[in-house]
């Protein structure tokens, strides 16, 4: 079956180690932050300045000077640091930050990511997707494996305007685990009782599937 | 004898010179750390045909989004623009020009235009509509496009403290993109919610020297929430 | 559970992995804010062929300047190196290579290697022994020569207060290019004269986020003083 | 009579404003600091890292962690604020300093200057002297009009390498206060008791003599 937004968040947060510095972005990745595994510790930066963001305040705490990337009100943990958003983009973009996850319209074989805008309808902007997809070494994109209407977003080629070039090398759906790598999705696991054949229908790129495909493990 | 107090007296006198057709640098992040009582004196005054560099244009009613009302922005300089009904109709019936730019490459444009350097390379956006038309020169095997500085003719800028001086710091998150712009602006207004005197403000703890600083007003803000998120006491337990 | 516990035990583990050859940017301006004791790990190691990018290279017995006395640095990359005999005959004797660098210049470089910016435009240095051979060119008017970033495999920090994570707060001048030269190593190592606990420094107050530093030392300074010039009764009255 | 160091400080003093950010070289430069006209408050740039340089500490206040560009001890006055080399320049190169006031061996009818590095002996390096001519929009030179063996240091073409091409527009030495303008240096005052002709002698470079020239008035 299909993973929830959850489990996706989950299989993700697998992908943290111990002392990591994670940029997550808004949706499904900032669920990830609920599904850090036990006795790690990871810490969070949100792009506009702050590196140690906490739980959302309480009501008490309530402070329209302390948000996150989001515009969310947060709050920040001890050893938090606060700074200016070039410097927050120096971070980022310098490759400091060892782990950005982020949403995605399409990813396609060479690693291409298409995430902030569709033609014909509002240009909303990139906001810090592009700095982040170039800065960062580590990126794991999530997202469903294909539309509503069952397309594909896992393709040959994007068709919509890109975010990033090149820059793409571990996607999370809810139905597989990837990796890009030499111009192909390598499937390197399958979302419990998902078969393989389901994931290559719904893939149009290249994929690439092994003799033994393992479920993934929560 | 002025000397560097840097205050002014009202408003009018802190927006004074901004004339139609000017560029115009906003700090803020959504509407957080918003320069709110400056933006509504331009409104007051009018001024139009106005370039806006900023990383939002605020939402319907508030922070720049009031200056569409009367249509005063010609065109926007942001990385995100999506929070905005009034933005959405006057950028589709061709009367707002938008210039989408990468969040961290618009800091560093800012911060570019105070430092004097007039150009910069980054990845971001290579390969991407951002990067259409752009120089790109390759180092170490990797490829960059150049990014060219920007300037305003203003500057309006938030803080939380000022000294007389200008030297200025910021409150948390709000924090934001005011340093950049506070060193970008030909003039840089700045309003603040407590000013203290020159020797208070420990010389380490300054975000944004007073050189940069041209004129000080002491401002009341609203401080609105965009995304008011919480912990209730049972989810935290 | 490490974490995000930089802590080290010892300065050679501080230094552990330094190899003949490698890169080394030290912060410091001549002898305000150097990371002393690195330095005289790196003497007690013996590593050769070493290039330093330091805005000086120390003074005789002192600072950068005792790794010239078993002939460590094959290269100094830097603003100002006129403090130093030894210097002058390593380099004289052509054992020793300098690329002299603006400081403003080779502030910015490292800033931009620490920050991903692969290079930048300046006036500084143009029509100057600096531009030669380097990218020239024209905006609005006036010509600016490009200027690639720097990084080293090591960068070497003091600082005055750190947490355990890393963040760190300098002191008065000492600040320098410390902050710039934390940025830009593979592996950034800090001394610093007190550590606490994280909380215990104010998150607006930070000069240099944890997330640029890898290793943490507390040290003992000798802090030597460049030139003592005081203000004595007299001649403040 | 030609002026003595701390006449030329005085005299340049005479070019600051109230309200002046200044940025003062080591040497003839440092001195000017003393001759601010009364009621007039300018403040000190430290290109280290430092606005708002104050005066040497006594022995009390002596803190090895407390210099300025010249590497002297010194204090920071009410109102200043100390940050990074990298801000520091970033003011520096932005043309936020209103007054640089620099030492030169050699400064030519262009504009050009050279001041830091004279092939043969030692090269000592630039310091911040390059960031300084070409970030400032106003600069002034101090130095002597001739060297001890009387060789013009007002020269047609300098002949030493350049620390800046173009940059310089005033200079005042121990003769004269000239201004640069068309290929060209502009007698603009003379030293009490200096006459014309000498200045004539011991400029190299294209000088343009007015009718009258005035002393410099102390």
């Amino acid at each position: 079956m299909a993973l929830s937004r959850e489990q996706l968040a989950q299989r993700v947060a697998q992908e943290m180690k111990d002392g990591y510095y994670v940029n997550l972005g808004i949706g499904i990745p900032t669920l990830v932050a609920n599904y850090v595994p036990e006795g790690m510790e990871v810490m969070l930066q949100s792009e506009n300045g702050l590196l140690g963001m906490g739980r959302f305040p309480t009501e008490d705490e309530l402070d329209a000077d302390m948000i996150n990337a989001g515009k969310q009100t947060v709050t920040a943990i001890n050893g938090a640091s606060i700074f200016s958003s070039a410097e927050s983009f120096a971070m980022i973009r310098g490759g400091h930050v060892d782990l950005t996850v982020l949403g995605a319209f399409e990813v396609d074989v060479r690693g291409n990511i298409a995430s902030y805008m569709i033609p014909g309808k509002l240009i909303k902007g990139m906001g810090g997707a592009m700095d982040l997809v170039a800065g960062a070494d580590n990126i794991i994109v999530t997202m469903t494996h294909a539309s509503k209407n069952g397309e594909s977003k896992l393709l040959p080629k994007c068709t919509l305007p890109l975010t990033g070039a090149g820059c793409i090398k571990k996607v999370v759906t809810d139905l597989a685990f990837m990796e890009i790598r030499n111009g192909a999705f390598w499937l390197i696991e399958r979302a419990p009782g998902v078969s393989v054949q389901e994931i290559i229908d719904k893939t149009a790129g290249e994929l690439v599937v092994p003799d033994v495909v393992p479920e993934m493990q929560f | 004898m002025s000397g560097f107090n840097k205050l002014v007296g009202s408003y009018q006198e802190a927006m004074a010179g901004l004339e139609d057709g000017m560029t115009v640098i906003a700090g803020g992040f959504g509407l957080c750390g918003i320069p709110e009582n400056l933006i509504s004196e331009i409104k007051n005054k009018g001024t139009t045909d106005l370039t806006f560099v900023s990383n939002n244009c605020g939402v319907d009613g508030f922070g720049l989004g009031v200056l569409l009302e009367d249509k005063q922005i010609k065109k926007m300089v942001s990385s995100y623009v999506g929070e905005n009904k009034l933005f959405e109709e006057q950028l589709l019936a061709g009367e707002l020009e938008v210039e989408l730019t990468p969040q961290g490459t618009l800091a560093e444009k800012m911060r570019a235009g105070g430092a004097g350097i007039p150009a910069f390379y980054t990845a971001t956006g290579y390969g991407t509509p951002v990067g259409e038309g752009k120089e790109v020169k390759e180092f170490n095997g990797r490829k960059y496009i150049m990014e060219e500085a920007i300037t305003g003719d203003f500057a309006i800028v938030k803080a939380w403290k000022a000294d007389t001086f200008g030297n200025l710091v910021y409150r948390h998150t709000a924090q934001n993109f005011n340093p950049m712009a506070a060193t970008a602006g030909k003039i840089t207004v700045v309003e603040v919610e407590e000013i203290v005197e020159p020797g208070e403000l420990d010389p380490a703890h300054i975000h944004t020297p007073g050189i940069y600083v041209d004129r000080l007003i002491l401002g009341t803000f609203e401080k609105r929430i965009e995304q008011r998120t919480i912990t209730t006491v049972e989810s935290q337990a």
